[in-house]
């Protein structure tokens, strides 16, 4: 907790996350793209709704509700929902319930280690405003904050239903194309990035070169780099870059792939 | 120009079968499980998803060029499978040239899995080798006592005798233990519990698939198509006389690939040397004692 | 490992049974919401029409779920304990434990068996539950209160009392109050919801002083007490306690018993102690203004009080032999003893107020005497002439008023005890004067023949619910829904009284308006007609100056909100302007004197700026 | 765009150590826990377990809470087994303030205390048998375990985070038809053991991997603090329903199971020998509470004002886990002044698990610390 | 309620204890900090106290002393004996008995990373659970963990559209 930026952390104007109840986040560039991309879009999109694989990581006390709904009685094969070991095979990052600030981080690495499209989801009161451990140190109040969120669902913990609602909602969303949360990642790093070293310090790193995904990719924003991003560069760089022994997770890293 | 329209069409052929082998897999599993299981399209939808990931990790030139290894080699083998009304090279290649020909991609798996970095990839792909150098040896064995009782390795040839004879010469009759024992290398070949030991995800978090994302895993799970359809397509060349037709080929292939994804969901998995020990143990002398009968006869 | 034999041995084969299942059922549900168990502790339910936002829910929160909204559009009653808010949750926050639910005091809250809300909004996690559900779909009800689950205690605990046998022909105390453990326990169920401070006219701070006699600490509680009353002896037995017709545990069960906790806490606390703490505040300087103040009854002592803490010196007339007022000659002895009256008074003279017995206004001293002795003079001689029925007959010596033989009675004044008597009246005074009689006639005559006429039906009575029912427990008969008609005297002997059936009370105003049948007459043999409908005041020592001087609305002097009369060095206070009753005389004595030390001392601000 | 230096055991020759992380993200591991193994080859010569992760500091916010508003925090204390910590919570603050529980609610403390720990277990057989490769036990063992969950919605309104037992009692009566319900269950999984017997208990395949695996001896479990059931395992008949009784159970009649082997295996034996206890348990459970009435709470303060006695209690009660301690101490405030909890798993989770990993393979550590049935979050609190 | 005879002879051999009996099969003990390690190595010995089932650790701050209570269990007995030692808050130091029951170690490392205490020859004082944990010791009394929260992290400011039509109409959330 060393010397953190405490200044607050006020979302850039380019947002590119709308917001509102239902209204997902489209894809900023939705209405430039030429028909034949659309169609293909469209068809990738279909396919992407309907092939969702979890990334198994019990980050808290909800994960306690997914082997039943993974499982026979609320079976999510029958939509395309599996679990998947890695966060390298993994679409949807499910944040079970609160965030103790160790597990943050490898929430925080196993996200950047997800392959875009990825999507995460907020499971009950604790991931919105602190739920049941809103006076607790040792637990983080709101995961929006740290990684862009897809979709909250209310309950704590929520049931397999209530999972399996916020699963089919997911599934609606990536279907019309509005499930594009984790684009901000990259377009506002910096926000997102301060916010985390505000909890881990200003030395906080991760082994994924996210500005350089951002460039590559083509979502770089006018929000990813910023006077918290500078912090990466003052401290060395990608030298500086955490050791995995330190943060394990069972995918490593490796290079952007064109 | 036969030719040309034979490599393209009989590994699409084999993806699409392959498709349907995987849904049988998966919708069977689910049966056992007591629960519904994925949709029809599920395996399409799998696969177009990975290869239309956004980003992508790669691990270098090696893992790239793993990835050609792996497909090329299955899309390869297909071309020297004999299907009943294409000719592709079946009649240029034999057994043996179709064996090492599917050796080829688990050796480009392991290359690719070697310029990861992760130990548990590492671990996976040793294991892999491991578990090759188990169920190859009773598979050996039962090619040989297959060779010797079809007096050739010409694949087309061995269909043909088994056809001309009738269900009396089917490998299955002439010869039941090297096939009893050329199944159980079989199932060890398609890698399911009590011989998963390389993918293993409570033990080493998926093994050689653990880097794997986005294309990579797009082709592995083509490479997995390729594999049901192939190793069933093998066998039934062997033991349950070919392709008459399409659909009794098909029916075939789909016995033979059931069989296996039924049984693997009521076993674990065993440890790795006592696959091993298994594999050498039971197949292969079953598939000894077989070679023995034939080979007295 | 291999030294102990494999004690079970396993089969390949059995495990194929498995497949089987390739041709069963599966076991999966239909994708689709399942309703919940009927005790599902979905997302709240909340009945606006029950819900008083006492914010009780707030408290109980583990997680700081709970926040009060302020809505203008709402009801708003104090004098009920109805606020215009109601909680809205944070279900960022919320964990589902219902225990909201199980402590509401209303028993408004609930929960549904509602439990699927998804998006991405977060603001969307945050609502105002009412009955309509989270999305405005109607989901039944799932988790409710029930009597085990129910955390709050709706009985309050017993306060000892003696005997009617007992008290039936004398003037003793009838609540014997709580022991100190009594009390803390009754304290203990006090959900500190204020709803009592905004219904006393005097805002006293029982939420404070309930919490400190809990935590054992009734020094404390006195001072609370003495923040803002300086009769707690008097207001912790006789006090009309709107504070608990507010109570929100009343909503479902027995107020907490506010008054008798405010009792509890200086019968606890010796008098000398007492008098320390309410003297803690008080000014070590004094000012030189002097004040004077007519009439010794709880308005006049109350500003009195402050005015002397504030450094003031103060003179209080009193036309009675004792200070006191209504509290001394209005309220029989056996409710309120009168050295309960001396020990408030104590605490009051000790802080320097001057009381000046047996001298009458206009008699004994005048108007402008007291102007000229004083910056300032505040009149708080209250309603000391009882009011008149003035029905034929009313006029007879025998008829007589009430608070006029209930002064009698404190001053020990003899008057022919009648054998048998009709009380005239449905309120306190009523049943303070019959039950006064009742003791009287059982010690004179043995038996008691006392009837109350009430105007109001039995369930409406003004009167406090213990009066009605003790009375009647000491002989004291009531009948209900009768209004009077005449005083029936044969020559000169007063024989009784005939009554009508009172039909309505109020007209559709609301005004007093009774009507009555008059086909339906009772005749109800009486030696003595007592009325107790009311009093009024008796201002005729003011002088006709002065009586002009001043403004005057619907026959009470006109002030401000603070007491003021339009004559600058006048104030009125007490029942005179608001009233009657002991806590409201006290609310407007703090008021009165607050603005006369704010005008004594803006004089002298204002002078010294000069 | 630099890889991290992490070295790489396909270059290291075959006798040369290597770390690996086993956790927190890995299918192997229960709930959101770590080891770090050293390796040679694939035997393990050093592990050391890594918690934290679901740390909450429960013993810190229960500090700040009043002692109603705590019983919406235990349970969640321990997930897959909630009910025994609302037991201990409200035992040691009823031990403190001298508070009676009415017999009703003894009985029925007991039949939710049992019934859990039949979810428990349905849940450890599913995870056990998914470490090695077994899913169909999985999703079995998972489903059957729903269709106890239905009944504790039932019951108490919530499928996991009960929130029932509360200082005193429950929180309210047993809802009309349930006992006739969980008779029916009772019923049907007495109908599936066998099933499970057929799959899982009598497997070869199951057997093989289990037997020997993470082997302590009965001298080296009670050394090392071992309880519950992984004790039972030994041979060690240790059971605080037994020694140090609660509630109704010494009025009920159930054994203590015990096994000799003490490895992998035998754990799981025991669990399934204490389900079927379990049952016996809930039946007579049952039966009790069709004859016993009367009220299910006893009388309570108002919550907001309620200050217990100064004074401290250490209640004990056995978990599907092992021994669960709730040492609570009140200086007779509004607040408890501390609360300590002795996570059932807090032996087997750490040094215990530490232990019985040195010398196993790496194909092993996810079956021995199933089978040891290590629940993370009690350790973490 | 009484001690058991068997456990009073043992308890009497030694100085400076005082038991009384705290329900049903609980015993409480006070010992003095030098005393402990023979008690509980006596009680081990004598009477099969041989399971710690817990060591809790209490901060008395208004006294200046941390309470350590080892919770031993006799099998045989059937027994809780619940060992009550009080240390000095400054400097927080105490001994390990680790070498007397092996789970104390893990005890012992929670408390020294809850509260800061150290034992001496404890086979590990590193930390465990917040390893990336820069504060004081979270469970000492004198942190604040409301205050930290408050300085940490922010909370949702909630603008749901009910909320701006009732402030519009002058209402809203009172504090």
């Amino acid at each position: 907790m060393t010397d953190k930026p405490l200044k607050s952390h006020v979302r850039p104007p380019q947002d590119t996350m709308p917001g509102g109840a239902g209204q997902g986040c489209p894809a900023p560039d939705a209405q430039t793209r030429s028909i034949w991309r659309r169609i293909m879009d469209d068809f990738a999109d279909h396919c992407r709704a309907r092939s969702l694989f979890v990334l198994h990581y019990c980050t808290g006390c909800g994960a306690i509700e997914l082997p039943p709904t993974i499982t026979s009685r609320f079976d999510m094969e029958r939509v395309g929902i599996t679990p998947m070991v890695t966060p390298r095979q993994a679409d949807i990052l499910l944040i079970t319930g609160y965030l103790s600030l160790k597990t943050l981080k490898r929430v925080i690495l196993s996200y950047e280690q997800m392959q875009g499209p990825k999507y995460v989801l907020g499971f009950g009161s604790c991931t919105i405003n602190g739920g049941m451990y809103w006076n607790s140190y040792a637990t983080m109040k709101r995961l929006d904050q740290y990684i862009p969120t897809d979709l909250f669902i209310a309950g704590c913990m929520p049931r397999p239903e209530a999972v399996q609602q916020v699963l089919l909602k997911l599934i609606e969303d990536i279907d019309a194309g509005r499930a594009n949360a984790w684009q901000d990642y990259y377009r506002n790093y910096d926000f997102y990035l301060g916010n985390q070293q505000r909890l881990f310090g200003a030395g906080w790193n991760t082994p994924t070169d996210v500005i350089g995904e951002a460039r590559h990719y083509g979502y770089y924003g006018p929000g990813t780099e910023g006077e918290h991003t500078r912090l990466l560069a003052e401290g060395g760089g990608s030298a500086a870059r955490l050791a995995h022994a330190e943060y394990p997770s069972t995918a490593l890293t490796g290079r952007i792939k064109s | 120009m036969r030719l040309l329209a034979d490599i393209v069409l009989m590994p699409l052929i084999a993806f699409i079968t392959g498709l349907f082998l995987v849904l049988m897999y998966r919708r069977v599993r689910a049966k056992i499980e007591r629960r519904v299981g994925p949709p029809f399209f599920q395996p399409v939808y799998d696969i177009v998803k990975l290869f239309a990931k956004k980003t992508q990790i790669s691990h270098g030139v090696m893992h790239d060029l793993s990835i050609v290894l792996l497909l090329g080699g299955y899309i390869t083998a297909e071309i020297f499978l004999p299907v009943p009304g294409f000719k592709g090279l079946a009649e240029e290649g034999d057994l043996l040239t179709l064996i090492y020909i599917m050796m080829v991609p688990m050796l480009g798996l392991a290359l690719g899995v070697g310029s990861c970095a992760n130990p548990n990839g590492s671990i996976g792909i040793s294991r892999a080798l491991t578990a090759m150098l188990a169920y190859d040896v009773p598979l050996a064995v039962a090619i040989i006592g297959a060779t010797m009782t079809y007096g050739t390795t010409n694949l087309v040839e061995i269909v043909r005798i088994q056809q001309e004879g009738g269900m009396a010469t089917w490998g299955i009759a002439t010869m039941p233990l090297l096939a009893i024992g050329g199944y159980l290398a079989v199932h060890g070949m398609f890698g399911k519990e009590p011989f998963e030991i390389y993918i293993a995800p409570a033990e080493i978090a998926t093994g050689p698939m653990v880097e794997m994302s986005g294309k990579y895993m797009g082709a592995l799970f083509i490479m997995q198509c390729f594999q049901l359809y192939t190793i069933g397509v093998l066998y039934v060349t062997l033991f349950l006389g070919g392709g008459e037709n399409w659909p009794l080929f098909l029916i075939k292939v789909a016995a033979v690939v059931f069989i296996s994804v039924a049984v693997t969901n009521v076993y674990g998995r065993y440890r790795t040397d006592k696959v091993v020990r298994w594999m050498w143990k039971w197949p292969t002398g079953i598939a000894l004692l077989g070679l023995a009968l034939v080979m007295a006869k | 490992m291999s030294d102990i034999a494999p004690k079970y041995k396993g089969s390949m084969l059995r495990p194929l049974k498995a497949l089987s299942f390739l041709f069963r059922e599966p076991a999966t549900l239909p994708m689709r919401p399942r309703p919940a168990a009927k005790v599902y502790r979905g997302f709240h339910l909340n009945d606006w029409e029950k819900c008083v936002g006492c914010a009780t829910c707030q408290q109980i929160c583990d997680n700081d779920a709970i926040r009060m909204v302020h809505i203008p559009a709402l009801p708003s009653d104090p004098a009920k304990g109805i606020r215009p808010r109601r909680p809205a949750i944070d279900y960022g926050r919320c964990c589902w434990c219902a225990l909201c639910v199980d402590i509401c005091p209303t028993g408004s809250l609930s929960m549904s068996r509602e439990y699927i809300h998804v998006s991405r909004d977060v603001d969307s996690y945050f609502i105002l539950p009412d009955e309509e559900g989270m999305h405005g779909v109607r989901y039944p009800q799932g988790w409710a209160k029930d009597e085990n689950a129910d955390l709050l205690d709706l009985k309050r605990q017993e306060m000892p009392e003696e005997p009617p046998q007992e008290r039936a022909d004398n003037f003793s105390e009838i609540c014997e109050g709580y022991d100190p453990q009594t009390a803390m326990l009754e304290a203990s169920r006090c959900i500190q919801c204020g709803m009592c401070h905004d219904a006393c006219p005097a805002h006293m701070h029982a939420p404070e002083y309930i919490r400190a006699i809990f935590e054992g600490d009734f020094e404390k509680s006195v001072a609370e007490i003495y923040r803002t009353n300086p009769f707690p002896q008097v207001c912790g037995r006789v006090c009309t306690h709107r504070c608990e017709t507010a109570c929100s545990i009343g909503k479902r069960g027995e107020p907490v018993a506010i008054r008798w906790l405010k009792r509890a806490a200086v019968d606890n606390v010796p008098q000398d102690r007492t008098i320390a703490i309410a003297l803690k505040d008080k000014a070590k300087t004094k000012t030189g203004k002097r004040v004077a103040i007519a009439g010794a009854g709880p308005a006049g002592l109350t500003a009195a009080f402050d005015l002397a803490k504030l450094g003031h010196e103060v003179t209080v007339y009193e036309e009675k032999p004792r200070p006191g007022g209504m509290m001394r000659y209005g309220i029989p002895e056996y409710r309120l003893p009168y050295e309960r009256i001396d020990a408030d008074i104590a605490v009051i003279e000790a802080a320097g107020v001057k009381i000046r017995c047996n001298t009458k206004l206009g008699r004994d001293v005048t108007m402008a005497q007291l102007k000229g002795q004083a910056d300032a003079v505040l009149l708080s001689t209250g309603l000391n002439k009882g009011r008149s029925t003035r029905i034929p007959g009313s006029d007879h010596p025998q008829v007589r008023a009430a608070v006029d033989l209930l002064a009698r009675i404190t001053l020990g004044e003899a008057f022919d005890i009648p054998a048998s008597a009709v009380v005239i009246g449905g309120g306190n005074v009523a049943f303070d004067i019959a039950r006064s009689l009742a003791r009287l006639q059982r010690r004179a005559f043995g038996k008691v023949e006392v009837t109350v006429l009430a105007l109001e039906e039995r369930d409406k009575m003004l009167a406090d619910e213990e009066e009605v029912i003790e009375s009647a427990q000491e002989g004291v008969k009531l009948i209900n829904g009768r209004g009077p008609k005449q005083v029936v005297i044969e020559g000169d002997a007063l024989k009784g009284l005939e009554t009508v059936k009172c039909l309505s009370i109020f007209d559709e105003q609301g005004r007093f308006h009774p009507r009555y049948d008059e086909t339906d007459v009772m005749f109800h043999p009486a030696q003595m007609v007592i009325e107790a409908i009311g009093q009024m005041s008796d201002v005729s020592f003011l002088g006709e100056d002065l009586t002009e001087q001043l403004e005057w609305s619907r026959g009470r002097i006109r002030i401000d909100e603070a007491g003021r009369t339009s004559v600058p060095w006048l104030w009125a206070a007490g029942d005179l302007v608001k009233g009657p009753d002991v806590i409201s005389a006290i609310a407007t004595g703090h008021a009165a004197a607050a603005s006369i030390h704010a005008a004594l001392m803006g004089e002298t601000e204002a002078r010294e700026a000069k | 765009m630099t890889t991290p230096q992490v070295p790489d055991p396909a270059t290291l020759a075959p006798s040369e150590e290597y770390d690996l992380y086993f956790g927190p993200n890995h299918p192997g591991i229960e709930g959101n826990y770590s080891v770090r193994v050293r390796l040679k080859g694939d035997v393990i010569c050093q592990a050391v377990a890594d918690g934290g992760y679901l740390h909450r500091g429960f013993e810190k916010i229960m500090e700040d809470r009043l002692w109603v508003q705590n019983i919406a925090l235990v349970p969640r204390i321990c997930v897959p087994d909630p009910v025994p910590m609302e037991e201990s919570y409200a035992r040691a603050v009823e031990m403190i303030g001298g508070l009676e529980v009415p017999l009703r609610a003894q009985w029925i403390r007991v039949l939710m205390l049992e019934l859990s720990r039949i979810c428990a277990h349905l849940f450890t057989f599913g995870g056990n048998a998914a470490t090695i490769g077994l899913y169909t036990n999985m999703f079995w063992g998972v489903t059957m375990r729903d269709l106890f969950l239905d009944i504790f919605e039932e019951i108490t309104g919530a499928r996991i985070y009960h929130i029932y037992i509360t200082p005193g009692g429950v929180r309210r009566d047993l809802p009309e038809g349930v006992l006739e319900r969980i008779e029916a269950l009772l019923v049907e999984l007495e109908e599936r053991m066998p099933q499970f017997e057929d799959l899982f208990f009598n497997n070869a395949v199951v057997i093989d991997r289990a037997t020997g695996t993470g082997r302590m001896s009965a001298e080296e479990a009670l050394a090392w603090g071992v309880t519950g059931p992984n004790l039972r395992a030994t041979g060690v008949a240790s059971d605080v329903r037994r020694d140090d009784p609660y509630l109704v159970y010494p009025q009920v009649d159930f054994d203590i199971v015990t096994e000799t082997g003490g490895d992998a295996l035998a754990r799981m034996m025991v669990r399934k020998g204490e389900v079927v206890q379990a049952v016996k348990i809930v039946r007579q459970a049952i039966a009790a509470l069709r004859k016993v009435g009367g009220p299910v709470r006893c009388e309570l303060p108002n919550p907001l004002a309620w200050d217990l006695p100064a004074g401290d209690a250490y209640a004990r009660t056995e978990s599907s886990k092992g021994e669960l301690g709730f040492y609570i101490v009140s200086n007779g405030g509004p607040r408890p002044y501390r609360v300590h909890v002795r996570g059932a798993s807090s032996m087997h989770a750490v040094q215990v698990l530490e232990k019985l990993l040195v010398g196993s393979r790496i194909e092993d550590v996810a079956q021995i610390m199933f089978s040891l049935d290590a629940c993370p979050p009690e350790v973490d609190r | 309620m009484s001690i058991p005879a068997r456990l009073n002879e043992v308890l009497n051999e030694l100085p400076a204890i005082q038991a009384r009996p705290a329900g049903a099969r609980r015993v409480r003990v006070d010992v003095a900090p030098q005393g402990l390690p023979a008690l509980l190595e006596l009680l081990k010995g004598r009477l099969g106290f041989i399971h710690l089932s817990a060591i809790s650790c209490v901060d008395w701050i208004e006294d200046g002393q941390f309470e350590l209570v080892y919770h031993v269990w006799s099998h045989e007995m059937k027994l809780l004996v619940s060992c009550h030692v009080r240390i000095a808050r400054e400097p927080g130091v105490y001994v390990s008995v680790h070498d007397i029951h092996e789970p104390a170690g893990f005890f012992e490392r929670d408390i020294h990373e809850m509260f800061g205490v150290h034992f001496d020859g404890a086979p590990s004082m590193e930390k465990f659970i917040l390893t990336s944990w820069e504060g004081p010791p979270p469970m000492r009394k004198d942190f604040n963990t409301r205050k930290h929260v408050e300085e940490t992290f922010e909370w949702v400011d909630y603008r749901p559209d009910w909320l701006k039509d009732i402030e519009r109409k002058g209402g809203g959330i009172e504090s």
